[in-house]
């Protein structure tokens, strides 16, 4: 090619070269590297650059205008299924988390105060941030205390997350008091969750705790 | 990529070019095999490197080979091997008056070259079978066969190629764009194992004893804590209770309101006596 | 957006899709990421991808199909000027390193003896260096005689790198017959020699010759 270029040759070469460029690019920069060979008025490279916004619109990508230059980018619209691509893996939960979560499950509702308690640690902002962005917990009040501190309990997300149809579906805790007990159940119940993973939440073993308690209950009113 | 194939190729005449034959000088600077070479004709210079970069033009002694034989119009397949080695051995010869360093491989070369001729030379004995192998065809194989891919290279690079050919493009991300967080995955085994482990570490823990009934009452706490919540504060007695629950539910919502007014959480007012029973956030 | 997803939006996605990601995608990965809302069939997924390379003919970028996946790439007739863009992206390879590349892509899995044999010089270790550091080719395992020699093969990054689909897209090899004609390189060697007697050793003419390949074989990697 000479140093003539008609302006539909001109719109694919600035095409190729804002999506091949790794940054935006302003008109003088084009002028001094992609178009340096051809005689281009600013006024027309401008026209072009506006019909190529054109010929954009109606696909899932457009041409911008920003202060550093020309650039393509995508339609804000599909960003939601785009971040599907790069998933990021948030880390575990630490013990702390875990602690927390099982303390506001069981002795709800209950402030950070009597989890601290429990616990003989502090508990940080942090946890309690994550458990709330994780929608598992909430405040459902305040203690009228000194310093009126959140009452937390878990949500409809919690118990829906971990299956379970009410709280009273959480595994009892009442038999295991006894530390050697309380392993040895953990552990017959972890053997029995693998056996038959269908039957997690009320595994037999735990059923019959629940029965029992339930049963016990209900007759008892 | 072809303009470099062919800016290299254009160095390529030289070679013959070099030839000692053709040049009439006065002074000879080397004698290969008792004929003069005159590498500096009155009207020419050739510069120091020019050899050295003629011995790089060729990828070996196969690759030369192929020029000879594609320069004269030889056949691969007919090979004139006195010609080819002449030509060949004109051509070493001459490196090495210069005292070039030659790589080993046109040498070893120079050696089959000489082998070939030499059985070529034999007398052939009549019970000889027309099958027997030519001397030539290894060395024909080997000829065909590296230009096959001496081809193949070239093809190759005439491929379109990633940042020479096209470039790869890519497109900015909308401002809107977030990342799609992978949240970590807790069992109810998790659950318990962390209850178990704090009940490890708190000896009074065994005194909470809880229990079925326990956890249905804190949640109703919970729930009816909320539901004052969204009441501004106040919500009347009855509509802590759903009939649908059936007896249990409405134990369990009546514990839940006394625990609740133990822990002074809530407050029950009741204006007149029988008259409505209110629940108000402490 | 619910399940439901016409051909205009799903073209949409596709093109913001293969425009943000760094690297090809397979059909399997956009259904798998995406997609993965949809309910779309392999079939209508083609079928849009094939229109989406329609849409793009006259412009300056396409959409390819390698071994990789889809992806956008600007048009070769803009490389010229794209490349003052990046001069240093685009190194020159030596013949060396393009015929044992050529030798493996065509012989593999083959070990550098073999190379050896058929170019019929060794194989500098700096070749081999280029071509793994390229990641082009990688050593797929080991001949099993003495000296256990690595067995090299070309990579999907060598496919990706030069727009294929897979290896048998390469071009044919050509089968030199008896009557092979002269190459056109030779044919065109010829044609400059005889139009040009003065171009003999020594000549300015060489001499602009020497420099250039001298040069280039500096530059070549």
């Amino acid at each position: 090619m000479a140093t003539k270029i008609n302006d539909s040759q001109l719109a694919q070469l600035l095409e190729a070269t804002l999506f091949a460029s790794e940054r935006p690019l302003l008109p003088d920069e084009l002028m001094a590297t992609v178009l340096s060979d051809f005689s281009i008025s600013n006024k027309r490279l401008l026209q072009v650059l506006k019909q190529l916004m054109l010929d954009y619109q109606g696909r899932g990508i457009e041409l911008v205008s920003t202060a550093s230059g020309y650039r393509f980018q995508t339609k804000s619209e599909w960003s939601e299924y785009l971040a599907r691509l790069w998933p990021e893996r948030s880390p575990r939960y630490s013990r702390a988390v875990l602690e927390t979560l099982a303390l506001i499950a069981y002795r709800q509702p209950v402030t950070r105060g009597e989890i601290e308690a429990v616990r003989g640690v502090t508990v940080s902002s942090q946890i309690m941030r994550t458990l709330l962005d994780r929608g598992w917990v909430k405040v459902v009040g305040h203690k009228e205390v000194p310093g009126r501190p959140g009452l937390y309990a878990t949500t409809k997300e919690f118990l829906n997350y971990f299956g379970l149809n009410d709280l009273a579906s959480l595994p009892a805790l009442t038999e295991f008091s006894a530390q050697s007990v309380l392993s040895m159940e953990t552990e017959a119940l972890f053997a029995t969750a693998a056996s038959d993973p269908t039957n997690l939440p009320g595994t037999p073993a735990l059923q019959t705790g629940t029965a029992n308690t339930v049963g016990m209950t209900e007759e008892e009113i | 990529m072809t303009t470099t194939a062919s800016t290299r190729s254009a160095a390529l005449p030289s070679a013959d070019a070099l030839s000692p034959l053709t040049v009439q000088p006065p002074l000879p600077l080397a004698f290969v095999r008792g004929e003069a070479v005159h590498l500096r004709p009155d009207d020419l210079y050739i510069p120091p490197d020019a050899l050295e970069v003629l011995l790089e033009a060729f990828e070996g002694p196969l690759d030369f080979l192929l020029y000879l034989i594609r320069k004269h119009k030889f056949d691969i397949v007919d090979l004139p091997v006195n010609e080819i080695t002449r030509q060949y051995m004109d051509y070493i010869d001459l490196m090495q008056g210069m005292n070039f360093e030659l790589a080993a491989e046109y040498l070893v070369m120079a050696a089959m070259l000489a082998e070939i001729k030499s059985r070529l030379l034999l007398p052939r004995h009549d019970h000889q079978s027309e099958t027997e192998l030519d001397p030539r065809a290894e060395l024909i194989r080997r000829l065909q066969e590296y230009e096959q891919f001496k081809q193949a290279a070239t093809d190759l690079d005439a491929q379109p190629r990633q940042d020479r050919d096209f470039f790869l493009v890519k497109a900015d991300l909308a401002e809107n764009f977030a990342p799609l967080v992978i949240l970590p995955e807790v069992s109810l085994a998790d659950l318990v194992a962390a209850l178990s482990e704090v009940a490890k570490r708190v000896k009074d823990f065994q005194h909470h004893h809880i229990s079925k009934e326990k956890l249905s009452t804190r949640e109703r706490m919970s729930r009816i804590l909320e539901q004052l919540r969204a009441g501004q504060g106040y919500l009347l007695f009855e509509q802590c209770f759903s009939l649908d629950e059936g007896k249990a539910g409405v134990v369990v919502s009546f514990l839940a309101i006394l625990e609740l007014v133990k822990e002074k959480l809530v407050l029950l007012e009741q204006v007149q006596a029988y008259g409505q029973i209110h629940l108000k956030l402490a």
